[in-house]
């Protein structure tokens, strides 16, 4: 956006004995235009409020002839800003028009020197900014802090839906569990049949099923699962002429025992009745 | 600052000495030693100072000033530093809280203290089928909503657990009263509506009386040795 | 240490008003602040406190403490935090690491977002007369001292830009309030560079509420793309 310096040599306008405004024209010195400006204007010498934007707008076109002279190569809002301010030079001159459309051109100039005001006012407030102390420039923090030891306060977190669903759950589980138990009481024959084979295999003398039989039953209510299963195994093994079963009387405990190897046929005949 | 600068003047009026009147070399070694990541010794401070400051003596002078402040200038490795003073280490935490959420196993167990209180480990773990783990109590005591309460008169005198007012709280529970019974679970589907005649909800009650089967917790029941080991010391608000 | 607990002592026993028995909540104060990294704010130290420790005069007592002293308590973006004393910076020239050196126009950049803020990237233009190269608002993000805050409801959404805590920090400023010449500014109607001078004049606020005219960032307002495409220049002549 900036052009190269061409023949002067100072990167910044200077002023002269009598106050007249040097040109130094050195567009690389500035940023933009509106920089350029605040620098012709602060060679008027004046508060900013009261500059005169027409001689302003007369040292901004003086100096952008002066840098085309020497074939500086302007940015184009160097240009722009040449065009706008010539407009505005010759608004200020002619006679306001009767029904002005836009701002009239001492509203252009006011808004113009308020824009210039505006710059000033932030560098001025940049530097004053800058100035002041600043952190590890000036004015330094503890350079070997001490640590700071955490400690974790846990805060748990549950809802009451958790804990009633929590509850309902356990509960209903156990409830459940013993449902399952009382399913599996029932003594199925297959199991009721092993058992006996189990027994059978050590009774060589009379024995009394019943009391075997009460070992199973874990629970007085399985007692009759039990030994139905148990005499209908019985029956069969007998059957089978794995085992010899003897009642002296309906009612009467069970006897049983294993066959014995030498003997075919029971020795004394097996009076069976159903309970 | 300029009120200081007159407090500072109304303080030499006063008495004779002037304790406020410090020597210039005072505050320099304060601000090299209080910015310096690292202690210094006293070579590298004089190599700072302005001559003819005797940095031996002014090094006392500041650790002598320093030393009934909160921050002390302290020697370490034959280097100056400052240090918190040691009385007030406790000062140097910062306590933050941490959300977590209770384990499945711990809230199943709160909940059964929360409906069955008072009640024994031995009977939360009978009605929950499975041992507890011993950590499981310990987070609950964290929680700070369960509370043992006493000790069942039975053999082995084992404590009893009741929630605490903490736990109304976090449940907004105004009651434990409030807790759902039977019905409301029923009706909230919670449980089962086909469960036997004869399952209940107890109506539970945080009743700080001690029940006829209860014992008073002794004055060396102590937490620490009830849950044997021992948690973090607590700041101790428990009940 | 033993002779100071004594001339505490004997200071005590000289006059009424005993300057030396500093309360404790003093040493407390000292001991949080200088071992803090960061600046803490006066609720931080109330929590860390006893109770019933007036903080906001017991601050104020050690910041009177410690104004003579080459470390002064300061209080920057509302956070209290010791600092070496800015008249001491000659001696501390060998702590600096290295001093950002920022280029007039990001020097010019941060004053217009710190006093015009929130303003958007064409404004600073439209102030600064000049385009801004993407360049120096990277300086200037990375010096952490600036931020996006939001989107200006205007057509393009463009960013709107604000400082931030470490801003404050520093420049060691209390407050955007405490700007230098920020009252002049005020007062001569040149802040709002929206509106012309006459109208209301709105002070620079850092306060993370957006404002009416903001829109707040979206989740993927990444900086890189924020930044990425430069704003059109726009050499805004005569407004």
């Amino acid at each position: 956006m900036s052009a190269e310096i061409l023949s002067f040599e100072t990167g910044r306008p200077a002023e002269l004995a009598d106050g007249e405004p040097s040109l130094v024209v050195d567009v690389e010195g500035y940023e933009g235009p509106l920089d350029l400006l605040l620098a012709l204007a602060r060679q008027q010498k004046v508060d900013l409020a009261k500059i005169s934007i027409l001689a302003l707008a007369d040292q901004y076109l003086e100096f952008i002839e002066a840098a085309r002279k020497i074939r500086l190569e302007l940015a184009a809002d160097y240009l722009v800003m040449a065009a706008w301010l010539a407009f505005l030079k010759s608004r200020l001159l002619l006679p306001e028009p009767a029904t002005p459309d836009g701002p009239s051109a001492e509203e252009m100039a006011t808004a113009l020197a308020n824009r210039l005001r505006r710059l000033e006012a932030i560098r001025e407030a940049s530097n004053r900014l800058m100035n002041r102390p600043q952190l590890q420039r000036d004015i330094f923090p503890r350079g070997n802090p001490e640590i700071i030891a955490e400690i974790r306060h846990p805060k748990f977190t549950a809802t009451l839906f958790d804990l009633l669903t929590a509850y309902a759950a356990q509960r209903q589980q156990r409830v459940l569990a013993t449902v399952h138990l009382a399913k599996r009481t029932v003594w199925s024959l297959a199991e009721a049949r092993a058992s006996l084979e189990r027994l059978v295999g050590m009774a060589e003398e009379w024995s009394c099923l019943d009391e075997y039989l009460m070992n199973y039953v874990v629970d007085p209510s399985q007692k009759a699962t039990v030994f139905a299963s148990s005499f209908a195994a019985a029956l069969e093994l007998v059957r089978e002429g794995a085992m010899e079963l003897n009642q002296k009387q309906a009612f009467a405990p069970l006897y049983f025992r294993k066959r014995p190897p030498s003997v075919t046929g029971a020795t004394s005949a097996p009076d069976l009745s159903v309970e | 600052m300029a009120s200081l600068a007159e407090k500072r003047v109304s303080d030499s009026e006063d008495g004779p000495a002037d304790p406020q009147a410090r020597p210039e070399e005072l505050r320099l070694l304060e601000a090299l030693l209080f910015a310096s990541t690292e202690p210094l010794d006293q070579a590298t401070l004089a190599k700072r100072m302005p001559e003819g400051v005797d940095v031996k003596v002014a090094l006392a002078q500041l650790q002598a000033d320093y030393a009934p402040r909160g921050v002390n200038l302290v020697r370490v490795a034959n280097k100056w530093t400052f240090r918190t003073a040691a009385d007030l280490s406790w000062l140097m935490t910062r306590e933050s809280t941490e959300t977590r959420r209770l384990s499945r196993a711990a809230i199943e167990m709160l909940a059964i203290i929360a409906y069955h209180q008072p009640v024994t480990r031995a009977e939360i773990e009978e009605i929950r089928g499975v041992a507890t783990s011993k950590g499981t109590l310990d987070v609950l005591m964290e929680t700070g909503w369960i509370r043992p309460r006493g000790r069942r008169k039975t053999p082995g005198r084992p404590l009893t657990f009741g929630t605490t007012e903490a736990f109304l709280s976090q449940f907004s529970l105004e009651a434990l009263s409030d807790l759902p019974g039977l019905d409301e679970l029923k009706g909230t589907g919670l449980l089962d509506s086909r469960l036997p005649s004869g399952f209940s909800v107890p109506a539970p009650s945080d009743d700080v009386t001690l029940r006829e089967d209860e014992d008073p917790l002794e004055p060396g029941d102590s937490l620490e040795l009830l849950l044997a080991p021992a948690a973090e010391p607590e700041t101790g608000e428990g009940s």
